[in-house]
């Protein structure tokens, strides 16, 4: 077509794939060129994993041609794109949870002697090396994978593809669980290896990242190519309303006009991770948690809904000291907790939509032994249209639902109980620009209705756009209150870092 | 004492009475079904039914249990088969489907382990308790009437459960002098066997005879004897005629084993339902009609003490064909 | 997408609705070969052999509903053979030896049987010992304490209660009680497994059991529960078998729980838990029941007896497998 | 977080790191019930006596190395104790009924093993089959090509074979030789589980098949060898137990399938695949086999053994349990 072919790495022709009741991709065709940094961006579900799953060879096309360097290549198995030199960072994290950090980021590549015994002392050190351009972030060699947080796992995904000498490396939202800190080594790792001649395949919604480093963007809608522009040429209103198919913005809901009484507060809650932390949130206002990676506010909010032991400290809601000693408690008193990580805490990917979203009304607030089947789907179908969740049929397993759909049927199961208090955790992790702005107006909605939200965020512009107060964490303890004007990055960031 | 098979020939080709046809299919059901011990009793029935010219099929249950039994008995009465030979896995539990196969005009008759409050013609048997006994009697002498012996069995198997108490008892009875010091469970394994025979005679080490009441116990206990070093100072007595126990039996590693008439088992009891099925007993006219037993209730089928002197004897005992 | 959704379901035909079925395949395979076994032996399809095989099948598929739950919980039990087996000896024990009313130590039976399921929830739910060796050690517990009772001889309850004996021996209609029951059984718990809000709960536990407790679901609760049930189950079973033969073998059940769980697998259900239903238990079951049942009909050699039926089962499922197959 | 997490590790001292090893609560229990033991019966702590229990329990023992690496996979293996006794009942039934050389007879054997595990891994990695459905279907089969063989009469060697009795009765220095290969067996694979990268392999697929699928491991071919491998393990103590007692009997391994199993998990694997280690499954089998060997040494009624067994294997198990405890 268009470009020279010289110049070109990866060209896709006709990709056409369908699932059960979807088509994920319809005759996209379209060019990757060597040594760029290559966006690709569209709506949850527009068909970008599917796409990118593909060229890796986790899924077959139905249709469609791929071109690696001008000749056809028949990629039917991660082995064989791996032999193309095609690494892939998934969007879904790919680890085996009982071994050592090294082990996964050489998994299947164990450096071995002749008699094929592994050679642990090399293998530590290479990995060593891969896992010192990270060393903000604290993995050892030999860590155990199950334990580490989620954004140290995606560094060990990201450590595991740039250690294949590939051609091209895909990233399929590997930012989604990284701290802002953590990201900028991303991209400056990025930036290396466009520089050594290699083409990277980049998703993510975070638009800002996008224009960051992208040379050009690809833009998906409904599962059809819509455009390729060059990132200097355009901006992101632009690319956002080819996204969606319409103009938005990309724009925060106006913060609150009154804040009312104190409807929910905490005194001296300690853990063996959080230490006195004391809070109180009023009626209208949307209260955000900001911190670095590990500064403890999934623990805060987990002790506080009784999910993680609390040592001492006291809660009240609406004025009204309440007894939590376990999740089911604070359950019962409305209070809500949106985990951080869908995949392992927050969804039953085996199940169908349906049933997650009636998971905790079903227990909490629908006091029949039996279940109404159609009770179970119009309490899907209500949600589901109001978070505008992409799926075929209520009963589509979770599981083959794109990842900001799964993140939204995770939010919807929490909003099915009408929380009074809902505590919010990383909540747009993986949302499209789109959804995510939905959900922005949904939350201040749902403030303004008196309910109480408590959003913890690491996407700092998250923070300053929506949350009308601002408490900064460290080590465990609260740093600083912000509000208003006073709510900068600036002030976060002085607030949270590590002193 | 036993009509040897060739004269039993010669009356029957001489009476046409004495032939059936080759569509009678008479049964023989057994728990544990794929054991050696069964093979006896159905080679005796076989012998039978080839000389009656009728067809003798054995199944059953492949495990200790009363419910895999009666399934398959009744699935066998389900057949509508000419007669049944049947061994039970308990004897109460047996009797109902037993009943319903008389009742149906389906003769039945039991071997080796019985049904007696059943309505069955007869049962051939020796007897487990009565074996059991005879173990302890050629034990008892071989010491002298004196010292420590072990048990190993399989627990709470009903037949196992009857040779350990024949055992027993008449060793109080009449040996006094002889204690059994130990019992374990093989569990009809030999290798458990062995673990469990080892740790025996480690726990006590005077042991001077071990009666196992199952095949591989005895050949568990022979080798565990063996890796102890004690071939020769403790006696085994074993049980039935495998090859594996008259192998050791000539080594002189097993001193002797128990083997029952299971032949006559299976033989006498085809004769019987042969008879019955066609009219031939009549010890009074019209005995159904009355509830009169027209055959022998009960039929011992005797018990053999299988040792170095005649083991030669055996070795085709349980071979078919 | 033109997100239509909606309808969906609801416009499958009814063909199309009964394929999706996981068990469909199952029943299938199952008629063709009661088909073949009526056509090789004409007694297969009497009402006498078809009432046998149920009979002989009912106990163990009384486990296997119990174990299909234990399975969707995301555990196994491997107790449940021993707990039938002590259940019918402390029924017949108290009888016997103290007089103790059938019905009255029938329910003190359960009542220990309850107690059983509830050491296991604990052990499993609470201190978070694997359940395969939770009920393994249970397992021998239970079968330990059968042989204690009974000092290893069966007991005889023959002919002594009228009505005790109906639950295993009595008629409706022509119709085995004990067979009644089970039917009963199965449509319960089936409806119960696919409708009742409690067993759906039981799905959220094996599917996730982190998701479960962070959707304020009382994990451990849950779990104690599935294995009480279990073992209430497996109690009853055991009363029924005491009633149907009369006598109370310590070494009852021996076995049963490998043949519940395989029952369990091949109706569907996954031993990592979330998934099965208990009409695959029962059609796994059945399965596995006929097989039996023609072999017997079929005069295959007892030496064969083994091979055969392992044959037939690995065809049966690897057909089942292979409709199935969704992914590559 | 005070980032001083770095050096924990390297300054952890001698004692510390042992305490890590999930195995050392395993061993410190096995010590205890030793001590308690010797106590009570001064015949425990003979060499004879732990000769004589490590030959008991040497058979077990290889099936609960192979079974380690199927746990580890993420599969199970029902059918390794039929599989040991048809591997028994071939090489001698061959030599018996037709001649050949024992030696050549045994590899023959073997071969079959291996055969049957590339059928069992193959229905399992390939079509997808659960490893339970289809190993219970092989257990089926195998016991009863073994019964079919041998026509259900043990098959005896008695007093032929010079050369091949020393397999299983021979010594070495003293010490049995089947100790001696079992000892080897067990260092040489817990070598090779830590620290070959094949064997890492099996490590990779069994904690998450998906993540070794996506990283271009070869699952299917990984599964089926540790199928094949486990197989011929079994196969290996088929023919030692063949050596061992000069008896070939069709129900030889019956139930060992159970017992490897339960040692794996005591020793910490887990049926959920990617955990557990061959030293575990060792010290799993120990413990359950001097459990067995105390009983008898302690004179505990035949009726009394599977109620005591379980009772001190829940101890041990609960023990190591809470010992290990990480969470709440
Ligand atoms: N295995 C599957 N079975 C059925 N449908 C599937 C499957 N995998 C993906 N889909 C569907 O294909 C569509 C595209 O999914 P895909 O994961 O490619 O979206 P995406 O663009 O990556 O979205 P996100 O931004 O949310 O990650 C979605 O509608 C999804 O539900
Ligand atoms: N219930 C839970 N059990 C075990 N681990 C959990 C649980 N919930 C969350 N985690 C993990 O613990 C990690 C550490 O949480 P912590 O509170 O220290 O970080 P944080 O301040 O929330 O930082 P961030 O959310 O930015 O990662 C989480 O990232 C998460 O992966
Ligand atoms: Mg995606
Ligand atoms: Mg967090």
């Amino acid at each position: 077509m268009k470009s020279s072919t010289d110049n070109e790495l990866l060209r896709l022709h006709g990709i056409t794939k369908i699932f059960p009741g979807t088509v994920a991709l319809s005759d996209v065709s379209f060019a990757v060129n060597k040594a760029e940094i290559h966006a690709i961006v569209g709506e949850n579900g527009a068909g970008k994993s599917t796409l990118m799953n593909i060229i890796s060879g986790s899924l077959i096309p139905d249709k469609g041609e791929i071109y690696l360097e001008g000749r056809k290549v028949n990629i039917k198995s991660p082995r064989d794109a791996q032999n193309l030199g095609i690494s892939i960072v998934h969007q879904e994290l790919a680890l085996c949870p009982h071994l050592t950090v090294a082990e996964n980021i050489y998994i299947g590549r164990l450096p071995k002697n002749s008699a094929k015994i592994v050679d642990f002392k090399k293998l530590n050190q290479m990995s060593q090396e891969v896992l010192s351009l990270f060393d903000e972030v604290n993995i050892k060699p030999n860590d155990k994978v199950a334990n580490l947080n989620v954004a140290q796992q995606q560094i060990v995904e990201i450590a595991k593809a740039i250690t294949f000498n590939c051609k091209l490396l895909i990233l399929d939202e590997p930012t989604s669980a990284l701290s802002e800190a953590d990201a900028a080594v991303l991209f400056k790792i990025i930036k290396d290896l466009k520089a050594k001649g290699i083409s990277i395949l980049y998703i993510s919604h975070r638009l800002r990242e996008i224009f960051e480093l992208a040379d050009r963007i690809t833009v998906l809608r409904d599962g059809r190519y819509i455009t390729t522009l060059n990132a200097a040429e355009t901006n992101p209103d632009q690319v956002v309303s080819l996204m969606v198919g319409r103009e938005i913005k990309e724009m925060y809901p106006p913060k609150a006009e009154k804040i009312g009484k104190e409807i929910f507060k905490v005194e001296n809650i300690n853990s063996d991770k959080v230490y006195n932390v004391s809070f109180s949130l009023r009626e209208g206002e949307i209260l955000g948690f900001a911190g670095l990676v590990g500064s403890g506010r999934t623990e805060l909010a987990q002790t506080i809904c009784g999910i993680l032991p609390r040592n001492s400290g006291e809660i009240y809601l609406d004025g009204k000291r309440i007894e939590i000693n376990s999740f089911e408690d604070a359950i019962k008193q409305k209070i809500g907790y949106v985990t951080e990580d869908r995949k392992q805490y927050g969804l039953f990917l085996k199940l169908p939509v349906a049933y997650n979203v009636s998971a905790i009304h079903l227990k909490h607030d629908y006091k029949r032994l039996l279940i109404d089947k159609n009770h179970e789907l119009s309490l899907a179908d209500e949600y589901v249209k109001k978070l505008n969740v992409k799926t075929s049929s209520y009963l589509q397993l979770v599981m083959s639902l794109s990842g900001g759909n799964q993140q939204k049927v995770m939010i919807a199961k929490w909003l099915a109980i009408h929380p009074r208090i809902l505590i919010l955790d990383e909540p747009t992790r993986g949302i499209d620009v789109g959804a995510k702005a939905e959900i922005h107006n949904l939350l201040r909605e749902l403030a303004k209705s008196g309910i109480g939200i408590i959003l913890i965020s690491s996407e700092l512009p998250e923070i300053i756009g929506m949350c009308d107060r601002v408490l900064v964490m460290r080590e465990g303890r609260i740093t600083g209150e912000l509000a208003g004007e006073k709510i900068t990055e600036e002030n976060i960031m002085q607030l949270a870092a590590h002193k | 004492l036993v009509p040897s098979s060739k004269d039993v020939t010669q009356a029957s080709s001489g009476n046409p009475k004495l032939k059936g046809s080759p569509n009678e299919e008479y049964y023989m059901v057994t728990f544990v079904s794929g054991i050696e011990y069964w093979k006896g009793c159905y080679k005796g029935m076989k012998a039978a039914a080839d000389l009656y010219g009728v067809k003798a099929i054995y199944t059953g249950a492949p495990q200790f249990d009363v419910n895999q039994e009666v399934t398959v008995l009744r699935q066998v009465i389900a057949k509508k088969p000419a007669g049944i030979l049947v061994t039970c896995a308990n004897p109460d539990a047996l009797k109902a489907p037993i009943d319903e196969a008389i009742k149906k005009g389906i003769p039945v008759i039991t071997f080796d382990a019985d049904s007696p409050k059943s309505s069955r013609y007869s049962v051939l048997e020796t007897g487990n308790y009565n074996a059991g006994a005879m173990a302890a009697r050629y034990l008892g002498k071989l010491l002298g009437g004196k010292g420590e012996v072990g048990i190993s069995t399989v627990a709470a198997q009903l037949n196992h459960e009857q040779r350990k108490q024949g055992f027993i008892d008449t060793l109080k009875k009449e040996f006094p002098g002889i204690k059994v010091v130990a019992i374990v469970n093989d569990e009809n394994d030999q290798t458990k066997a062995a673990r469990q025979i080892s740790a025996m005679l480690q726990a006590h080490p005077n042991i001077k005879g071990i009666f196992c009441t199952d095949a591989l116990g005895g050949v568990g206990a022979a080798t565990a004897i063996k890796e102890a070093n004690k071939v020769g100072k403790v006696k085994i007595i074993s049980f039935d005629t495998d090859k594996g126990t008259l192998d050791l039996i000539k080594q002189g590693i097993i001193d002797a084993s128990i083997a029952q008439g299971t032949w006559n088992m299976g033989f006498w009891g085809m004769t019987f339902l042969f008879y019955l099925k066609h009219g031939i007993v009549n010890p009074v006219d019209n005995w159904q009609k009355f509830g009169i037993n027209p055959l022998p209730p009960y039929v011992d089928t005797g018990t053999m003490v299988v040792t170095k002197q005649n083991v030669d004897a055996f070795y085709k005992v349980n071979v078919i064909k | 997408m033109s997100n239509t959704i909606s309808n969906a379901s609801a416009n499958k035909s009814l063909l199309k609705k009964l394929m999706g079925f996981r068990e469909i395949t199952l029943i299938f395979i199952i008629i063709v070969i009661s088909v073949i076994i009526s056509i090789l032996s004409p007694n297969f399809l009497t009402a006498e052999n078809l009432i046998t095989t149920a009979l002989g099948l009912a106990a163990d598929g009384i486990l296997a509903i119990g174990m299909t739950i234990v399975l969707v919980s995301g555990g196994v039990d491997l107790s449940v053979g021993s707990v039938l087996g002590l259940s019918a000896v402390i029924a017949g024990g108290l009888y016997l030896s103290y007089g103790v009313n059938i019905w009255i130590g029938s329910l003190i039976a359960l009542v220990i049987c309850a107690l059983i399921g509830l050491f296991n929830g604990y052990f499993i739910a609470r201190i978070g010992i694997p359940p395969l060796i939770v009920t393994l050690a249970m397992m021998g517990i239970a079968r330990g304490a059968a042989y204690v009772l009974t000092q290893g001889s069966p007991l005889s309850l023959y002919g002594n209660l009228k009505g005790f004996d109906f639950l295993g021996q009595g008629k409706i209609a022509g119709i085995p009680f004990f067979i009644v029951f089970f039917v009963i059984l199965i449509i319960l718990f089936d409806f119960l497994m696919r409708k009742s809000a409690p067993m759906r709960l039981v799905y959220y536990v094996g599917s996730n059991e982190n998701a479960a407790k962070l959707s304020g679901i009382n994990v451990p609760k849950v779990k104690i529960s599935v294995y009480v049930l279990m073992s209430v189950l497996a109690g009853i079973a055991g009363i029924f078998t005491l009633s149907r033969f009369s006598v109370a073998a310590p070494t009852a059940g021996n076995g049963s729980e490998l043949n519940a769980i395989s029952a369990c697998v091949i109706g569907g259900a996954s031993l990592a838990g979330g998934e099965g239903t208990v009409l695959g238990a029962i059609l796994g079951t059945i399965l596995v029941g006929i097989i039996n049942n023609a072999l017997v009909l079929l005069n295959v050699s007892v030496y064969w007896q083994n091979l055969v039926s392992g044959v037939i089962l690995i065809a049966a499922v690897t057909i089942d497998y292979l409709t199935h197959q969704k992914k590559s």
